[in-house]
C-alpha cells in the first residue's frame, strides 16, 4: 500500500506553528518557578519571531491546507497589526494587577492563544477555518477580560462577554450552515462558484446565511446595534487587554469581513452592499452619541470604537481594491491611536485614585507633558485632525467611498465626527484648560480605581518606560504617519491588491 | 515752474505743517507752534498767487491744466491717478481758502494761547486748510471724494475738540455721520458716471457727458441728484442741515474757518465744478435751486429767534449759503462764486468779533445776558459792525453787490425764476433784521456786569468755564481759555486778522460793480465755457435797479431791527406771546431734528436691539443649542438601551438580525 | 422525509436557545441554551451534508462540538469564579457597567 | 525659498520647546521676523507682470492618492502671505513683552498657528488646503481655551466651552469641505488617474451637477470661517474668551482664509455653480454687511464690537468676489489686506485699554486720550481706517468692491453702501467711548508703553503708506484676478462695460 503524504507549505504555516510553539512553551516555563518571571519576554519574543516569518512571507501570495487558509499581503499586514497590539500589551500588562492574579504564564499563553487565532482568521478561506479561528480569538479573550478577579466589573464584562459573544458566533455558525446547505461547498471560493452556478441569487436560504453571517461578524467588530457589548466589555476589562481587545479583535475580524463578503459574496453584493452601508451609519450615529458625555475614559473609547467601526465598514462597503486598502491603513492608523490612549489610561490609572475617570487627566499638561502630549495626540487623531495618521486614513476612506458612490456615506463620516470632537476635545480641555462648568459626575465612583477594590496607587507609574514608552512610541508613529504617510500607504495598498489585484 | 507745480506746493505747505507740528507736540512751544501753522498757510496762500499768475499767463481759454504724481488705484478699468486739476475756478477757490485761513491762523495765534490743546488745535487746522486745499484742487471724481471726506475729518476732530465735552463729541459724532451721508452720495454719483463715461478724471467726464447724454436723460439727472445730497449735506442745506448749529460747540476759529468761510461752501464749489453735468441736467438744478431757497429762508426765520450768539450767526450762515446754491444753480455761476468770496470775508469776520465777545463773556454764549459792548470793546464793536453791514448787504458794501448779482440774474432768467427774486429779497429783508438784532442786543444797550467789568478794572471778566449748553463744569485740561482770556482788544494778531477782514468786508465788493468792473466773473466766465444752462446776462440798468431795491431793503430791514429792539424793546417779548406757537415752531428750529431723530435714529437703534436681544439669542443661538439639543437626546436614548442587562443586548442582537433578515428577503422578493 | 424537516427541527432548536438566553437568569441555563443554539448549527450541518452529499458539513459539526466544549469549560469557570466572590448567580445582577 | 518661508515658524516653535522659559518669548519674535523677513523678499522678487503662479514648488506627497505637496505664489495669495506674516511679528511681539503661564507651549501654538495659516495660502494643491484649513484651527483651540477667559461670571461660557463651540462649528465646515474635495477630484479625474492639483482640475473641469453641491460644501467651510451672518454664532463666545494677541491674528488673518478660498478653488473650479448662485452669496453677504454693522452699534463689549465689525466687513469682501468681476476682485483682496491691518492693531489697542481700565465694557471707560495722547493718535488712525474713510487704503478697497458691485448688480450696492454709514458710527462710537468724554471716576490712563508703542507703530505705519500707495497691492494682484475672473465671463454674457474698455 503506498502512503501519498501531503505536500504542506511549512514556510507558509511557519507563523502559526512559532505562535503554537511560544504558547506551549510560556504555559510550561510558567510551571516551573524560575522561568515565572520570563513570561513577558517570552512572549515578545515569540511575538517577533512571528512577526519575522511572516515579513518574510511579504508579496508572495499562497494558499496552504488545501485552499483552508490563504496567507497573502492582506492577512500578512492585519496579523501585523495585531501583533503589535500584542506586544504593547504585554509592556502594559507588566505589573499588571490583572497578570499577577491570573498568573504571568497563563495570562501572556492566552494572550498569544488569542494572536493565534486571529493570524489564522485573517487567512481564514473557508468556513471551518473562519469559525475556529474566530473562536480561538475570543475564548481566551473571555478569560483575559475576567483575569482581574477580585474587581466584580472584570469579572462582569467576562460573563457577559462569553454570553453575548457566544449567541454572536452560534448565530454565525448557523448562518454558515445555511450558506454550506446552499453551495454545498465550505469553502469561499466554492459558495462563491456555487452561488453562481445554482443560481441561487435571492435564495433565501443564502439570504439568510448572508444575514447571520453578517450579523455574527459585525459582532466582533462591534458594529451597532450588535455594539453593546463594547463598552461594558472595555470598561471591565483589565485596561491592557482591552487595548488588544480593541484594535486586534477589530483588525482580524475585519480581515475576514472582507475576504468572506467581497470574495465569497462578492457576487451578492447589490443585496448585502446597501444592508452593510446602513449599519455603517448606524454605528457612525450611535457610537458617537453613546460617547457623548461618558466620564469614563475606556467607555468613552468603546463607545468611539463603534463610531471607527462604522467609518472601518465603508471600506468594506465600496467591496473594492480602493476600499480595503484605505481601511488596511486607518486599521494600522487606528492602531496607533488607540495604543497610545491606552497607554496613557494605564499609567494613570495606577498612579491616581480616579482610576480610568476623566478626573484623572485633569491638568495632566502641566503634572506630566509626556503623558499629556500622546492622549492629545491620539485624540486629536481619533478626531480626525489634520496632521496625523487619522485624517490621512479618513480621507483614505472618503477617496474610497466617493469613488464606489457611496458619498452620502463619506458625508455620514463627516458628520460623525463633527459630533465626535465634542467628547475627545472634551479629554483634551480636561488635561489642557480649566474645568468645564458642567461638573463630571461625580455619583458613581469610578470603576477601576475609587472603587474599595482598588489598585494600589503607583506615584511613579508615569514615568515608568514600560508606560511612557509605548505612549510617545504609538503618538510619534501617529504623527510621523500623519506628515508622510507614504510607507503606511504602500503597505496598506498592498493588502488591497493582494485581495482584488 | 508751471501752475500745477505751485498748486502742488499749496497743497504741500499745510500738509508739512500739520505732520511737524503734530510730531512735534511735545518739542515745539506755543508760539513755535503758532508760527509753524499760520505760516505753513501763508506760504501756501503765497504760492496760490504764484499759481494764478502761472495760470494768467497763457490764453482765458487754456487756462486749465490736469497734472498728476503717481498711479493711485488704476487696475481693472480703473484709472485712478493722484491728480490735480488747475482751473480759474479752482485757483480762485484756492486764493479765498489760503487767503481767509492765513488771517484765521492769525487770530486763533491769538485767541488759543491759554488753550491746554494748543499744539493739536493748530495740527487739526493745519489739515482742514490742507483737506479742503486737496477738494478744491482734486483732479478726478475719487480724489475730490477723499478731500471731501478730509474736511469732514477735520471738522469732526475740531468741532469735538474739546473732547470732555459730552456735547461737543455728540455734536462731532453727528457732523461726521450725516457727512459721511453726504460722502456716500458722491461715491454713488462716482459709481454712475463711471458706469456711463468709463472715467472718473474731470477732464474727460466733461467732455465726453455732452456726446454720451441727451438734455434731462435719468441718468444723468441721478448722477446730479446724488451729487447734490453730497453738496447738500456738506453745505448744510435742508434736510441735512442739522450738524452746523450743533457744530458751534468746537472753538469759535473753527466756527469761523470751516463752518463759515470755507468747509460750509464746498458745496457750491461742487455744484459749480460739475456745471456741465447740471447743463444736461436742468431739472436737477431747478431742484438744487429750490432746496438753496428754502434753506435761505428757514434758516433766515430761525435765526430771527435763536438767543445763542454763535448758533444764530451759523444759521445766517446757512441762509447765505442758501443764496450762493440758488446762485450756482440757476446759471449765475461768476456771481454765486462772489457772494462765496465776500461772504468769507464778513462772516469769518463776524465769528471773529463773536469769539472776541464770548471770551469777554466767559464762554457765555447767551445774548440775552449780554449788552454794552460798544463800550467795552471798541475794536471788536467796529469791526463786528463792518461784518454786519456786509452780511446786511448795506449799500456799497461787500455783500451788497455780490448778493443783489445772484438775485439780478435770477430776474434776467425770468419765468419761474421771479420766484427767487421776490423771496430772495424777502430774504435778504430778514437777514438784515436778524443781523442787527444781535448787533443791538449785544453792542447796544445797558452794559451787562461783565462788560461793565471790562470797562471799569479792564480786565476781562472770568468764571470757571462752564459747557453753556449744559452748564457742567468744563475739564481745563483740554483746553479753554484758563484766568488769562484773549480778546480782540488785548491781542495784537487777532486785531491785525480783524481788521484785515473788515476792510476787506467793506471794499471787497468794488471788485466787481456792474458797468464799472467785472474782475471776478471776467476771470472765472472762461471756465464756465461749454454748456452752460442759460446764456443770459443782466442788463446794467436791471443790475442798477435791483442793487437799488436791494439797498432800500436792507435800509428797511436795519430800521426794523432798530424799531423792534432799540425803539421798544418789549416789542419782542410781546411779540413772542401773541405768537408763541410759532416762536416755538422757529425757536425748535421747525424740529428737523427731532423728525431725524424719530425717523432715522431710533428706528436705527431698535432695529439693532432687536438683533441683539431676540435675534441673535433666538435664531442664530437657537441654531446651535437646537442641534445640540438633538444630539444630546439621541445620546441619552443610546445610554438608556445600554442598561446593563446581558440579556437585552442579547434581544437587540437578535432583533437586529431578525431586521437585517427581513430587509434581504424584502429586498430580493 | 425530505431535508426540510431538518431545518426546521434545526431552526426550532436554535430559537429556543435563543428563547432560554432571553427569559432565563441563571448564568448555568443560559449556558445550555448556547449549547442548544450552537447544536443547532451542527444539526443543520449534518443534515445538509447528507444533502449536498460530501462530509465537510460532518467534519465542521465535529470541530463546532469541540468549540462549544470549551465555551462552556469558560463559562463554567467564570461561573465559579463569580461564586468565589459571593456575588448573585444572576445576570440581572451583573449590571454594573452600563449607560 | 517658499518652503523655507513656510516651515520656518514652525522649526523655530520646535526648538522653542527646548529653550529656556524666558527667552521662549524672543526666541518666538526671531521667528515670526525670519519669516516677515523671507516674505518681504519674495514680494520684491514677485513678478508682478505675471499672471501665473510663482516661485512653485510641487513633488508628490502621497502617490496613492493623487495628494501632491505642491505650493506657488500669485496675485491672490502674495499679499495675503504677507500680511499673515506682518500680523504675526505683531502679535507675537505683543505676547512676548508680557508673560503667560507656560510661555513654551503658548508661543510654540503661536508658531505652529502661523506655519498652519500660511500653509493654507501656499497650498496649490486642493487637498494640502483642505488640510491647512483644518489644522489652522487646531492651535487656535489650544491657545484660545486654555490661555483665554473663562466668563462664567458674566453667565457666558467657559474658555474651554467656548472654543469647543467654535472648533465644532467651524469643522462642521472643513469636513464636509474635505468630503466636497475629494468629489471634485474624483469626478474630474473621471475613473482616470485622480489628482488634486488645483490648476489640473481646473483644466478638467467638472459637470454643473456636481458643481452645484459641491459648491455649497465649500461655501459653508468658507462662510462658517469668515464668519458671515447666521453662520456665525461661534464668534461672540470665541472672540470674548479670547487671549487678545492670540485674536488678534485670528481675526486678522484667519477670517481671510475663507474668502481667500473663494478666490483660489471656488470661482475657478465651479465656475458655472458660482455664476448660478452669485446673487444667493450676495444675499448673504449684505446680511452679514447690515446685520453686524447693526450688532457692532449695539454692543457695548469693547472685542465684541470689532468682532462684529469684521463680520460686516467681511460682507463687503464677499461680495466683492461675487461681484465676478475684476475690480471688485481686486478690491476685495486689497480689502482683506487692509483689514487685516486695522483689525489686528485694534485687538491689540483694546488689549492696551483692557490693561488700563479693567473692564472691556465701553461704558467704564473714556477719556483715555487725555493722559494718553500718542495712543490716541494712533487709535484714531486705526479706527479712521476702520469706517473706510476716503483717502484710506480701505476706501480705494470699499471703492473697487462697491463699484464692481455697482456695475454688476446695482440695487445690491445701493444696499451694502449703506453699511459704509454705519460703520462711520461704529468705528467712532469705539473711539471716542474710549478715549473721548470722561471716563467713569477714578479711571486713571496711561500713555502706551515704548514697547507696546513698538507693536503698534508700526502696524499704523503700514495702514499709512497704504493709503498712500495702494497701488502697490493692486498692482501685481490684478493680473491674477483678471484671469480668474476671466474663467468666469466665459461662462456669463460678456460684461457691457468691460467690452467697452
Amino acid at each position: 500500500m503506498n502512503f501519498h503524504e501531503p505536500t504542506i507549505d511549512y514556510a507558509g504555516i511557519s507563523p502559526l506553528i512559532a505562535l503554537t510553539v511560544g504558547l506551549c512553551v510560556i504555559l510550561l516555563s510558567a510551571v516551573f518557578k524560575p522561568f515565572r518571571r520570563t513570561a513577558p519576554a517570552l512572549t515578545l519574543l515569540t511575538l517577533g519571531a512571528t512577526a519575522g516569518l511572516l515579513i518574510w512571507q511579504w508579496n508572495d501570495p499562497k494558499s496552504l491546507i488545501t485552499g483552508a487558509l490563504r496567507l497573502d499581503d492582506l492577512a500578512i499586514s492585519i496579523s501585523l497589526i495585531a501583533i503589535l497590539t500584542a506586544a504593547f500589551c504585554v509592556l502594559l500588562s507588566i505589573r499588571e494587577r490583572a497578570t499577577e492574579e491570573a498568573g504571568s504564564g497563563e495570562y501572556h499563553a492566552l494572550l498569544l492563544g488569542s494572536v493565534l487565532g486571529m493570524t489564522l482568521l485573517a487567512q481564514s478561506t473557508n468556513l471551518v477555518t473562519f469559525f475556529v479561528a474566530l473562536e480561538t480569538l475570543s475564548i481566551p479573550l473571555y478569560i483575559l477580560c475576567a483575569t482581574n478577579l477580585r474587581r466584580e466589573g472584570s469579572l462582569e464584562s467576562g460573563l457577559k462577554y462569553l454570553i453575548v459573544g457566544s449567541i454572536g458566533s452560534a448565530t454565525l455558525l448557523y448562518g454558515m450552515a445555511f450558506l454550506y446547505g446552499g453551495t454545498g461547498s465550505t469553502n469561499f471560493a466554492g459558495i462563491a462558484d456555487g452561488i453562481a452556478r445554482n443560481g441561487l441569487d435571492g435564495e433565501p436560504l443564502i439570504l439568510i446565511g448572508i444575514a447571520m453571517a453578517a450579523v455574527g461578524l459585525a459582532f466582533k467588530t462591534s458594529i451597532a446595534p450588535f455594539h453593546q457589548w463594547t463598552p461594558d466589555v472595555y470598561q471591565g476589562a483589565p485596561t491592557p487587554i482591552t487595548s488588544f481587545m480593541a484594535v486586534a479583535t477589530k483588525a482580524a475580524a475585519f480581515a475576514v469581513f472582507l475576504r468572506f463578503f467581497d470574495v465569497a459574496l462578492g457576487s451578492q453584493l447589490d443585496t448585502w452592499q446597501p444592508a452593510l452601508a446602513a449599519l455603517a451609519a448606524i454605528s457612525i450615529v450611535v457610537g458617537n452619541v453613546g460617547a457623548l458625555g461618558q466620564d469614563s475614559l475606556k467607555r468613552l473609547l468603546g463607545y468611539s470604537g463603534v463610531a471607527q467601526a462604522g467609518y472601518m465598514l465603508g471600506g468594506v462597503v465600496v467591496a473594492s481594491e480602493q476600499g480595503t486598502s484605505s481601511l488596511v491603513f486607518y486599521l494600522a492608523a487606528y492602531a496607533f491611536m488607540n495604543l497610545a490612549a491606552f497607554a496613557v489610561i494605564v499609567a494613570r490609572e495606577r498612579e491616581t485614585v480616579f482610576g480610568d475617570d476623566i478626573r484623572a487627566v485633569r491638568g495632566l499638561a502641566a503634572e506630566r507633558p509626556a503623558l499629556a502630549w500622546p492622549l492629545t495626540i491620539s485624540m486629536l487623531a481619533l478626531a480626525g485632525l489634520p496632521a496625523t495618521a487619522g485624517f490621512i486614513g479618513k480621507l483614505y476612506l472618503i477617496e474610497a467611498l466617493v469613488e464606489g458612490d457611496y458619498t452620502w456615506l463619506a458625508v455620514f463620516i463627516a458628520i460623525g465626527t463633527m459630533i465626535s470632537l465634542a467628547y475627545y476635545l472634551r479629554v483634551v480641555a480636561a488635561m489642557w484648560m480649566r474645568p468645564e462648568r458642567e461638573t463630571l459626575r461625580s455619583g458613581t465612583p469610578a470603576i477601576a480605581g475609587a472603587s474599595p477594590e482598588a489598585d494600589p496607587v503607583d506615584p511613579e507609574a508615569g514615568r515608568r518606560w514600560y508606560l511612557v514608552g509605548p505612549a510617545v512610541l504609538a503618538a510619534a508613529a501617529t504623527v510621523f504617519f500623519g506628515v508622510i504617510p507614504q510607507p503606511l500607504v504602500d503597505f496598506a495598498s498592498h493588502a488591497g491588491a493582494s485581495l482584488f489585484g | 515752474m508751471t501752475g500745477t507745480a505751485w498748486a502742488w506746493l499749496v497743497l504741500l505747505f499745510p500738509l508739512l505743517g500739520s505732520i511737524v507740528i503734530a510730531l512735534g507736540y511735545r518739542a515745539l512751544p506755543r508760539k513755535a507752534a503758532g508760527m509753524i501753522g499760520t505760516a505753513a498757510i501763508g506760504l501756501s496762500f503765497a504760492c496760490g498767487i504764484a499759481a494764478l499768475i502761472g495760470l494768467l499767463g497763457d490764453e482765458p481759454e487754456a487756462r486749465h491744466h490736469a497734472s498728476s504724481l503717481w498711479d493711485y488705484a488704476s487696475v481693472a478699468g480703473l484709472d485712478i491717478k493722484l491728480g490735480i486739476y488747475l482751473d480759474q475756478l479752482s485757483v480762485f477757490m484756492v486764493l479765498v481758502v489760503t487767503g481767509v485761513s492765513t488771517l484765521i491762523h492769525l487770530y486763533s495765534y491769538g485767541y488759543m494761547q491759554s488753550d491746554q490743546g494748543y499744539h493739536r488745535f493748530f495740527s487739526y487746522l493745519n489739515f482742514f486748510v490742507f483737506s479742503m486745499l486737496l477738494l478744491v484742487l482734486a483732479g478726478n471724481f475719487v480724489l475730490l471724494i477723499v478731500g471731501w471726506a478730509f474736511v469732514g475729518f477735520a471738522s469732526y476732530a475740531l468741532i469735538s475738540f474739546w473732547y470732555r465735552r459730552e456735547t461737543a463729541t455728540r455734536a462731532g459724532m453727528k457732523a461726521f455721520v450725516i457727512n459721511v451721508v453726504g460722502d456716500i452720495g458722491l461715491v454713488l454719483a462716482a459709481f454712475l458716471i463711471f458706469r456711463e463715461l468709463g472715467s472718473f478724471d474731470y477732464g474727460e467726464v466733461f467732455e465726453k457727458a455732452p456726446e454720451v447724454f441727451t438734455t434731462n436723460e435719468w441718468t444723468i439727472t441721478a448722477i446730479c441728484l446724488l451729487l447734490l445730497v453730497g453738496a447738500f449735506a456738506k453745505s448744510a442745506q435742508l434736510p441735512l442741515h442739522t450738524w452746523l448749529p450743533d457744530a458751534m460747540e468746537g472753538p469759535t476759529p473753527v466756527s469761523s474757518l470751516i463752518h463759515a468761510a470755507t468747509m460750509v461752501t464746498a458745496g457750491v464749489y461742487l455744484i459749480a465744478r460739475t456745471h456741465v453735468l447740471f447743463a444736461l441736467a436742468p431739472t436737477a438744478a431747478d431742484i438744487a435751486a429750490f432746496v438753496g431757497l428754502a434753506t435761505l429762508l428757514v434758516a433766515a426765520t430761525i435765526a430771527l429767534v435763536v438767543t445763542d450768539l454763535k448758533r444764530a450767526i451759523a444759521y445766517s450762515t446757512m441762509s447765505q449759503i442758501g443764496y450762493m446754491v440758488v446762485g450756482v444753480s440757476i446759471g449765475a455761476y461768476g456771481a454765486g462764486m462772489f457772494h462765496l468770496m465776500t461772504h468769507a470775508f464778513f462772516k469769518a469776520l463776524l465769528f471773529m468779533a463773536a469769539g472776541s465777545i464770548i471770551a469777554a463773556m466767559a464762554n457765555e454764549q447767551n445774548i440775552d445776558r449780554m449788552g454794552g459792548f460798544a463800550k467795552a470793546m471798541r475794536f471788536t464793536s467796529i469791526t463786528m459792525l463792518c461784518g454786519a453791514l456786509a452780511l446786511a448787504a448795506f449799500p456799497l458794501t461787500s455783500g451788497f453787490f455780490s448778493k443783489d448779482e445772484i438775485l439780478a440774474y435770477a430776474g434776467a432768467r425770468g419765468g419761474m425764476y421771479l420766484v427767487f427774486v421776490v423771496l430772495g429779497y424777502f430774504g435778504a429783508f430778514l437777514t438784515a433784521i436778524y443781523t442787527f438784532r444781535l448787533i443791538f442786543r449785544v453792542l447796544g444797550g445797558e452794559p451787562c456786569p461783565e462788560a461793565r467789568e471790562l470797562i471799569e478794572t479792564g480786565h476781562v471778566h472770568h468764571a470757571e468755564p462752564r459747557n453753556p449748553a449744559t452748564g457742567e463744569p468744563e475739564d481745563t485740561d483740554v483746553g479753554f481759555p484758563g484766568p488769562e482770556h484773549h480778546i480782540a482788544e488785548h491781542s495784537a494778531p487777532m486785531r491785525v486778522a480783524m481788521a484785515v477782514l473788515a476792510f476787506l468786508a467793506l471794499v471787497g465788493g468794488l471788485i466787481q460793480i456792474p458797468g464799472v468792473n467785472n474782475v471776478v466773473a471776467d476771470f472765472l466766465d472762461p471756465a464756465f465755457e461749454g454748456p452752460v444752462l442759460a446764456h443770459v446776462h443782466p442788463s446794467i440798468a436791471w443790475d442798477w435797479i435791483g442793487l437799488a431795491i436791494g439797498g432800500a431793503i436792507s435800509l428797511l430791514g436795519i430800521w426794523a431791527a432798530h424799531w423792534l429792539y432799540v425803539a421798544n424793546p418789549e416789542r419782542p417779548r410781546a411779540l413772542e406771546r401773541r405768537f408763541q406757537g410759532l416762536h416755538d415752531f422757529l425757536f425748535r428750529k421747525w424740529y428737523f431734528d427731532e423728525a431725524i431723530d424719530f425717523l432715522v435714529v431710533r428706528p436705527a437703534l431698535a432695529i439693532g436691539r432687536f438683533a441683539n436681544r431676540v435675534f441673535e439669542r433666538f435664531v442664530v443661538d437657537g441654531l446651535v443649542s437646537g442641534t445640540e439639543g438633538t444630539v444630546r437626546g439621541t445620546s441619552g436614548v443610546v445610554r438608556a438601551v445600554q442598561n446593563g442587562f446581558v440579556r437585552s443586548y442579547a434581544l437587540l442582537l437578535i432583533a437586529g438580525f431578525a431586521g437585517l433578515a427581513l430587509y434581504f428577503l424584502l429586498s430580493a422578493s | 422525509m425530505s431535508i426540510e424537516w431538518y431545518i426546521v427541527l434545526s431552526s426550532l432548536l436554535f430559537a429556543t436557545g435563543v428563547l432560554g438566553i432571553l427569559l432565563r437568569r441563571s448564568p448555568m441555563v443560559i449556558l445550555l441554551c448556547l449549547e442548544l443554539m450552537l447544536n443547532a448549527g451542527n444539526l443543520a450541518l449534518v443534515a445538509f451534508s447528507r444533502m449536498v452529499g460530501n462530509e465537510q458539513g460532518q467534519v465542521f459539526a465535529v470541530i463546532v462540538m469541540v468549540i462549544a466544549a470549551c465555551e462552556v469549560v469558560v463559562g463554567l469557570g467564570l461561573i465559579v469564579a463569580i461564586f468565589r466572590r459571593r456575588l448573585p448567580l444572576n445576570v440581572d445582577d451583573l449590571r454594573e457597567l452600563r449607560g | 525659498m517658499i518652503n523655507s518661508l513656510l516651515w520656518t515658524p514652525l522649526a523655530f516653535g520646535i526648538v522653542g520647546l527646548f529653550l529656556p522659559k524666558r527667552a521662549a518669548g524672543w526666541w518666538a519674535v526671531l521667528g515670526t521676523v525670519a519669516t516677515l523677513g523671507i516674505a518681504i523678499a519674495m514680494v520684491v522678487g514677485f513678478d508682478s507682470g505675471n499672471s501665473g503662479l510663482q516661485y512653485v514648488e510641487d513633488t508628490a506627497w502621497i502617490a496613492g492618492l493623487g495628494v501632491d505637496y505642491s505650493l506657488g505664489l500669485d496675485g491672490l495669495n502674495l499679499f495675503l502671505v504677507l500680511l499673515t506674516a506682518v500680523l504675526w511679528t505683531g502679535g507675537v511681539a505683543f505676547a512676548a513683552f508680557r508673560d503667560y503661564e507656560r510661555p513654551k507651549t503658548f508661543f510654540f501654538l503661536m508658531l505652529v498657528a502661523e506655519t498652519a495659516t500660511l500653509g493654507s495660502f501656499l497650498a496649490q494643491d486642493l487637498l494640502l488646503f483642505v488640510l491647512f484649513f483644518d489644522f489652522m484651527l487646531v492651535p487656535f483651540y489650544f491657545l484660545f481655551g486654555a490661555w483665554g477667559h473663562d466668563r462664567t461670571a458674566e453667565g457666558g461660557p467657559t474658555a474651554a466651552g467656548a472654543t469647543l463651540k467654535m472648533i465644532v462649528y467651524t469643522l462642521i465646515g472643513s469636513l464636509l469641505m474635505l468630503v466636497a474635495a475629494i468629489a471634485t477630484a474624483i469626478i474630474a479625474a473621471d475613473g482616470g488617474h485622480v489628482t488634486f492639483s488645483i490648476q489640473a482640475l481646473q483644466e478638467q473641469g467638472i459637470g454643473l451637477g456636481s458643481q452645484r453641491w459641491i459648491f455649497w460644501f465649500f461655501a459653508a467651510a468658507f462662510l462658517v470661517k469668515m464668519p458671515a451672518f447666521l453662520l456665525h454664532g461661534w464668534m461672540p463666545d470665541a472672540y470674548r474668551a479670547a487671549p487678545l494677541p492670540a485674536l488678534a491674528v485670528f481675526s486678522g488673518v484667519l477670517a481671510k482664509v475663507g474668502a481667500y478660498g473663494f478666490l483660489r478653488v471656488v470661482l475657478p473650479l465651479f465656475p458655472d455653480a458660482t455664476v448660478e448662485f452669485q446673487e444667493a452669496i450676495l444675499v448673504i453677504a449684505l446680511a452679514s454687511i447690515l446685520y453686524g454693522s447693526v450688532m457692532a452699534f449695539t454692543q457695548t463689549n469693547v472685542r465684541l464690537i470689532a468682532g462684529y465689525s469684521s463680520v460686516a466687513q467681511l460682507g463687503f469682501i464677499t461680495a466683492g468676489i461675487f461681484a465676478l468681476r475684476a475690480d471688485g476682485a481686486d478690491g476685495a483682496i486689497l480689502q482683506m489686506v487692509n483689514h487685516g491691518l486695522v483689525v489686528a492693531p485694534i485687538f491689540v489697542i483694546v488689549a492696551l485699554l483692557v490693561e488700563r481700565t479693567g473692564t472691556e465694557d465701553i461704558r467704564e471707560m473714556g477719556g483715555m486720550a487725555l493722559r494718553a495722547p500718542v495712543l490716541a493718535a494712533l487709535f484714531l488712525i486705526v479706527a479712521l481706517a476702520t469706517l473706510a474713510m476716503p483717502g484710506s487704503a480701505n476706501f480705494v478697497g470699499e471703492f473697487y468692491i462697491l463699484n464692481g458691485l455697482f456695475q454688476e448688480k446695482i440695487v445690491f450696492a445701493f444696499i451694502a453702501i449703506s453699511g459704509v454709514a454705519m460703520s462711520a458710527y461704529y468705528a467712532l462710537r469705539l473711539y471716542q467711548g474710549t478715549m473721548h468724554n470722561r471716563g467713569p471716576e477714578g479711571l486713571l490712563s496711561r500713555e502706551i508703553g515704548f514697547r507696546d508703542a513698538l507693536v503698534l507703530a508700526p502696524l499704523v505705519l503700514c495702514i499709512l503708506a497704504l493709503s498712500l500707495y495702494p497701488q502697490l497691492i493692486l498692482k501685481r494682484t490684478n493680473p491674477t484676478v483678471e484671469r480668474t475672473v476671466a474663467g468666469l465671463t466665459e461662462h456669463e454674457a460678456p460684461n457691457s462695460q468691460l467690452a467697452e474698455k
